[in-house]
């Protein structure tokens, strides 16, 4: 047993994120830790890893046996606990090699930094992990992939016994999920205790030894991993049974509303991104896209809502009418809507109120010659917060407090209170529960069926097949496959979306 | 009716406090504070700076900052000084090209910063020194005498202890304040200071009110240096040098924060009349300029500090 | 406050309130602590408020003071106006409240003044003048058609524009010739600037007259700077103490001594007189020395 | 040496190339420009602007600004006025005392600023008060001449057309950027300036280089108050009125972010350059005072504008 948790409980003023939880990680093993959002799971990292420090919860850490007080991050790594956190921690200005070694670099006399030592310990270090990185290029030029990559290699070099990865996936492809499982198969095999996030139940099964589920900011129950399927999993974190996760009841299909013919696209002097695209969406439909990391799938749907790159050719058609220049606020107008994948960033004020963020889309509506009509508003965005079954402190709590998967409901009940005829959806599910995803199929469902059509990317296949009527494949900003649902494999789409293949490889 | 929330009018009782404790501590330290006419000396002297505090909040709401006050306003009242005396308008359109004038410029501000995407703490930075000097060249250097003409806005109206500017800035401080709380313009003033990506997505068309608060905040300056020409019945080029720290000080005591994304232009209001009756109290108390100075400088950073603890709990 | 003498009735003292430009200033100090000691010395006849303003542009403030000086029940305001024609509004207003208002220093604008109706009595120096007699000490020391420079103070200040008309004066009688007239706004450091600049783009420049002490040191040092010690004369005007040794080694060859220290008590001496006959005083002109060594 | 990089470089050379522009165009309008005697007399203006930018610009490289470098040299320089004349010190003594005092004060920004969570803004803008009234109380609004004692700091070194302040200035410009890029100190710095959060997690104590910079800018603005008075031979209270503005638009000149994370000690060498050699340029074609201040109001934007444009290509 190297690391253990007893008795936890950790209190935000009037919330309680933890409760009496307990849970231990052997040498290694990967321990996989489940639960809903706002289960407690981020809170447990964060006392296991002295951002909360010792004294601001209740119950004991025991460490090799002894009991651990951690009165900052810094004591936490000094005694071999590394973590890598849902959002990246690297620094864009600096380069690989600064990056890697940011917390204590190699020094020449005392106050230096030992900058060949430094790069030649990076490179020494991303070759041992299989990364092809050189270790003195800026950061910024990497893709968020290998950000990810360089965040591992961070914490490994460290020499840490405990490594914590907090949904380390949720933003990489599959092929470079697959670099990193080996990377962590690797790391088991050496001794080192795991900890493993993530909301992706079927990765849990090649990859974890046993899981832990949290519900409530309680403990409900550590399974080895053969009695981990994911059934009874999401009966532990929801409570409830789950019969049928992607509940697609298909619409019969009505008229094409946006219609898409030779779509080719340049961006700034970066050159052509996109071409030769063609399709049609029709009311009632849910086409998804699917393709690989940088294959162009968020760069397709900014440039339908307007807010990348030039038309080189091409037409495109909301309702019969051209959609022409203008940004967002044309697009909204027109009947489309478009919810972000990166929410925090592009979806949310997260310093403002729910309510705030909700209505945001649809002052126009809301108003008279410019003056807010208040009590419609309040009204409009209680009728939403409860359709949604939004959970948090009323209209009045301020959004960056909910977690991730209430964030992403206002986000959507934003777009929606625009009463959008189409609705492009861009990674919806990325970092929500289980449950929560429940919700969102539900809500596209209701909204199939109300006549609205669906554009939908998703990097999670099961998902895309699950939800979508139709699907386009994306590869390298080319349409290389259109399946319609019965067609729709893994293996069909994966085949397409390598179809044509990648000039230069995203990771090692 | 300006539909306050809970926890806003907290923060203002908060201020209002700090405010009575100053009337209170000065009344019982030196003579003749608390009468009438010391009290309304006060409020005659804080119009300009009340006007272009408002102005300032709703720009520093939207994450933007003007530094080009101080100097906006001299070269405005050296418009109201040379359209009056030298070209014999009439006050009233003396005052339209003051505001015209102020609004220009703002808007200048304004569209240099967002269109070419530089910080408005350089565009403005740079127009503080055009502005200033643009002031000197048009009054060629000399204060200009106005007389009769400009004074009845700031001189005590009969009967009342304050100034029709004081009242004419009572106004523009609600008005700012319904603009801020009740208006899709102040909706999209706090979305695109909060975060201006989410706003853009969220069909905000973000320069304009961007924009939009620059020229506000530069046509309630020129209405400012009006104010100010009142008070001294004349205009000066120098006049304004060092306002817009005084005016970012109020701002800033009041509760509005420097990155953007929140703000309130009642909670600036207390903040002048802090800085205002502190001053006034220590001249009154007999403080030497120095002293009053290190006084100014640490009430400053208390009351900043007291508005952040009250938020943080 | 000032401590009353044991059976005083403090109420029964006229309240004289001293409004200054600049505190920060080594005049304006001089003056306000003339004025102190004068109101030691006679602590039964009137109370002293003592307030002046952050610079010589901050002429907003300096009206608020004046205002305050009424609310605060002052019988006689004296002031030294940052702006001769600014302040006029604001201390005709507290002279129809019953205000004796006694203008020192810095001489109102006379055109100004009668078109509002104040009645101000004027006590101190003819700036003009001493500027004059400063310049003629430098012409002195030079020979007709020399190069010679005036660094002025802040533009507006009339005192200012006075003592660069006495500086023009002079020169203009001994025949010289001024190259350039750039302002520094009463600052040392400015001036060095401005004086830096001048020596290099007149190298034949033989004089620079400053509107005022502090100017004359900062161009004193870009004389010295420059290697020019010895042809390049440099003249000031206030004659604050931090000049002394800068008259002693020859660096700057005239000043004037305006008797700072005495300028505010013959201002606060000639209001409680006008306040006791109630008669409004005289103007009255105050001695300008040059001061050379 | 100092390892810059490729695009570092080129960012130099547009900045030199616009120096060297502003050399030429003075030289062609004025008479004398071109002299050694005037660009000494420039390079010996500058050596306080140099070391203070240097200051600042690790500061704002890690997201903060200081407000107060002007109050803060005005009274140095009557701690050392006060130091030498009244209380006989020899001038090395007083350089550690001011240097002491200006580092006493700008850790106190920095602590109070960083421990307290308040932004370095307002926390400076405070003491951009406070040390003023300070420097006026400490030398009772005295201007005091110091003389030879001081003097030859920053006189021309015989031969040379140079000053030893100015020496010692390019040195500590030297010092800073090897500071910023070859220390781990200065890799922190940068940390900290682009994303605080991540410096956390990764295990810098980020509150340290945070004062650490506040505080070497006070020790820098204290050595560059002695420089100041040995140019003028004495200290004046009211020395470095407006100075932070000048520092920051020298420093914005030269590319350095005001929202941290990017800057360079060498481009904000360049940076004073360019704005002191505009002034002087200026006075040297008889440009009047206001018209000064419009040519250099527009050319801190277009400088500005012409950085950010070569980064975004
Ligand atoms: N700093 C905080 N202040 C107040 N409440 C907090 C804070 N951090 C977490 N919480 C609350 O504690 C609970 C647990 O949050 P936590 O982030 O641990 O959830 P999670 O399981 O990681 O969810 P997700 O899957 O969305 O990341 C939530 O109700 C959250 O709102
Ligand atoms: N055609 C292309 N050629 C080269 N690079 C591309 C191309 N399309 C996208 N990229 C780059 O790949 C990265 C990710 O692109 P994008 O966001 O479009 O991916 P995506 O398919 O939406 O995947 P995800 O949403 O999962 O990140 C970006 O840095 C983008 O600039
Ligand atoms: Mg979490
Ligand atoms: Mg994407």
């Amino acid at each position: 047993m190297i690391l253990s948790a007893r008795h936890l409980t950790k209190r935000f003023g009037a919330v309680t994120a933890l409760a009496d939880v307990s849970f231990d990680l052997r040498a290694g093993e990967i321990h996989a830790l489940c639960g809903e959002n706002g289960a407690g799971k981020s809170t447990l990292i964060k006392l296991l890893s002295g951002v909360h420090p010792f004294g601001s919860y209740q119950g004991e850490l025991v460490l090799d046996g002894q009991e651990a007080r951690f009165a900052s991050i810094r004591d936490a790594q000094d005694a071999g606990i590394a973590v890598i956190y849902q959002e990246l921690s690297c620094i864009d200005e600096l380069s690989v090699a600064e990056n890697l070694f940011l917390g204590r670099p190699p020094r020449r006399l005392g106050i230096f930094v030992d900058r060949p030592e430094a790069e030649r310990r990076a490179a020494a270090a991303l070759a041992r992990f299989g990364v092809g990185l050189d270790p003195a290029a800026p950061m910024r030029s990497l893709g968020i992939g290998q950000k990810q990559l360089v965040e591992i290699v961070k914490a490994l070099l460290r020499e840490s016994r405990v490594l914590i990865l907090d949904e380390p996936t949720a933003a990489l492809a599959e092929h470079e999920v697959e670099v990193l499982v080996a990377i962590l198969r690797d790391l088991r095999a050496r001794g080192i205790g795991l900890i493993y996030i993530s909301h992706r139940l079927e990765e849990l099964a090649r990859l974890a030894d046993r899981v832990t589920v949290l519900r409530d900011g309680a403990t409900v129950a550590t399974l080895p991993i053969a009695a981990a399927d994911p059934e009874t999993l999401v009966r532990h974190m929801v409570g409830r049974d789950v019969r049928d996760l992607y509940p697609r009841r298909s619409t019969p299909l009505g008229t094409p509303l946006l219609e898409v013919r030779d779509l080719a696209v340049a961006s700034g002097r970066d050159g052509l991104r996109l071409t030769d695209i063609s399709f049609d969406l029709h009311a009632g439909e849910v086409l998804g896209v699917g393709g690989l990391m940088g294959a162009g799938r968020t760069e397709l749907l900014a440039h339908l809502y307007g807010t990348w790159g030039d038309r080189i050719s091409g037409r495109v058609q909301l309702d019969g009418r051209p959609l022409h220049a203008g940004g967002p606020a044309a697009r909204l107008r027109a009947g489309l809507a478009f919810v972000t994948e990166d929410r925090r960033r592009y979806g949310l004020c997260l310093e403002q109120t729910v309510g705030f963020n909700l209505s945001l889309s649809s002052l126009g509506r809301l108003s008279h010659a410019g003056v807010l009509a208040r009590g419609a508003e309040a009204a409009r965005n209680r009728e939403w917060y409860e359709k949604l079954g939004i959970r948090a402190a009323g209209l009045a709590a301020i959004v960056g407090r909910l977690s991730g998967g209430n964030q992403q409901k206002v986000v959507l009940g934003k777009a929606l209170m625009t009463l959008p005829r189409v609705i492009m959806l861009d990674e919806p599910t990325r970092g929500i529960d289980v449950g929560a995803k429940m919700e969102l199929y539900a809500l596209v469902n209701a909204l199939t069926a109300a006549g609205c059509a669906v554009l939908l990317v998703s990097s999670e296949l099961p998902e895309l097949i699950g939800l979508s009527d139709r699907i386009l494949v994306l590869s390298r900003g080319r349409l290389t496959g259109v399946f319609e649902r019965e067609q729709a494999t893994p293996e069909a789409l994966m085949r397409a979306a390598l179809a044509a293949p990648l000039a230069r490889p995203d990771a090692a | 009716m300006l539909a306050l929330k809970r926890g806003t009018i907290a923060d203002l009782l908060v201020l209002l406090a700090v405010w009575a404790g100053l009337v209170l501590l000065f009344g019982e330290f030196s003579t003749g504070f608390l009468s009438p006419a010391t009290l309304g000396s006060v409020a005659n002297r804080i119009p300009a700076l009340l006007l272009v505090a408002t102005g300032m909040t709703l720009l520093m709401v939207t994450g933007g900052i003007d530094l080009s006050v101080g100097s906006v306003l001299g070269f405005c009242g050296t418009v109201v000084g040379v359209t009056m005396v030298d070209w014999g308008w009439s006050l009233p359109v003396a005052i339209v090209a003051s505001i015209a004038v102020g609004l220009a410029l703002g808007a200048t501000n304004g569209v240099v910063s967002v269109k070419l995407r530089l910080p408005s703490f350089i565009v403005t930075l740079g127009m503080l020194e055009i502005a200033r000097g643009l002031a000197f060249l048009a009054a060629h250097s000399r204060t200009k005498y106005i007389g009769d003409a400009v004074e009845g806005i700031g001189t005590p109206i009969a009967g009342l202890v304050v100034s029709p500017a004081f009242l004419c800035a009572v106004v523009a401080v609600v008005l700012g304040q319904g603009l801020l709380s009740l208006t899709v313009l102040g909706r999209q003033l706090v979305a695109v200071g909060a975060n201006i990506e989410a706003a853009r997505i969220s069909g905000i068309a973000v320069d304009r009110p961007r924009i939009a608060a620059h020229a506000l905040l530069g046509a309630l300056t020129g209405l400012a240096a009006v104010f100010n020409c009142s008070r001294l019945g004349s205009a000066d080029p120098n006049a304004g040098v060092g306002f817009e720290l005084s005016v970012i000080a109020a701002v800033v005591v009041g509760g509005t924060s420097l990155l953007g994304g929140r703000g309130s232009v009642a909670k600036s209001f207390l903040g002048v009349l802090i800085v205002a009756t502190l001053e006034a109290g220590l001249v009154q108390m007999g403080a030497s300029e120095p002293l009053k100075r290190v006084v100014t400088g640490i009430v400053i950073v208390v009351a900043v500090l007291a508005d952040t603890w009250r938020r943080r709990e | 406050k000032p401590a009353n003498p044991p059976g005083t009735d403090p109420s029964a003292r006229p309240k004289v309130a001293l409004v200054m430009k600049s505190l920060a200033n080594d005049f304006f100090s001089t003056m306000a602590d003339g004025a102190r000691r004068h109101q030691a010395a006679h602590a039964g006849d009137y109370e002293l408020l003592v307030s002046g303003i952050k610079n010589e542009t901050d002429i907003g403030e300096q009206v608020n003071l004046v205002e305050q000086a009424v609310a605060q029940g002052a019988k006689a305001i004296v002031i030294a106006p940052a702006d001769s024609k600014a302040l006029v509004p604001a201390l005709h207003r507290a002279e129809l409240q019953g205000v004796l208002i006694v203008n020192i220093d810095n001489r109102l604008d006379a055109d100004v003044a009668g078109q509002a109706g104040l009645k101000a009595a004027f006590v101190g120096p003819d700036n003009r003048d001493g500027a004059r007699r400063v310049g003629e000490v430098v012409a002195g020391k030079l020979k007709a058609g020399d190069e010679v420079a005036i660094i002025e103070g802040v533009t507006t200040a009339f005192n200012g524009q006075q003592r660069r008309a006495g500086f023009e004066d002079a020169m203009k009688a001994a025949g010289m010739t001024v190259v350039a007239t750039q302002s520094a706004e009463w600052e040392m450091d400015k001036a060095n600037a401005v004086a830096a600049n001048l020596l290099t783009s007149h190298p034949k420049l033989r004089a620079l007259l400053c509107g005022n002490d502090n100017m004359a040191i900062g161009a004193a040092a870009a004389v010295a700077a420059a290697g020019k010690s010895r042809e390049v004369l440099v003249a000031g005007f206030d004659d604050i103490g931090a000049v002394r040794p800068l008259l002693a080694d020859g660096r700057l060859v005239a000043t004037a001594d305006q008797h700072a220290d005495q300028l505010a008590v013959d201002g606060i001496e000639l209001a409680l007189a006008a306040l006791k006959s109630g008669q409004p005083g005289v103007d009255r002109a105050t001695p300008v020395d040059v001061v050379t060594r």
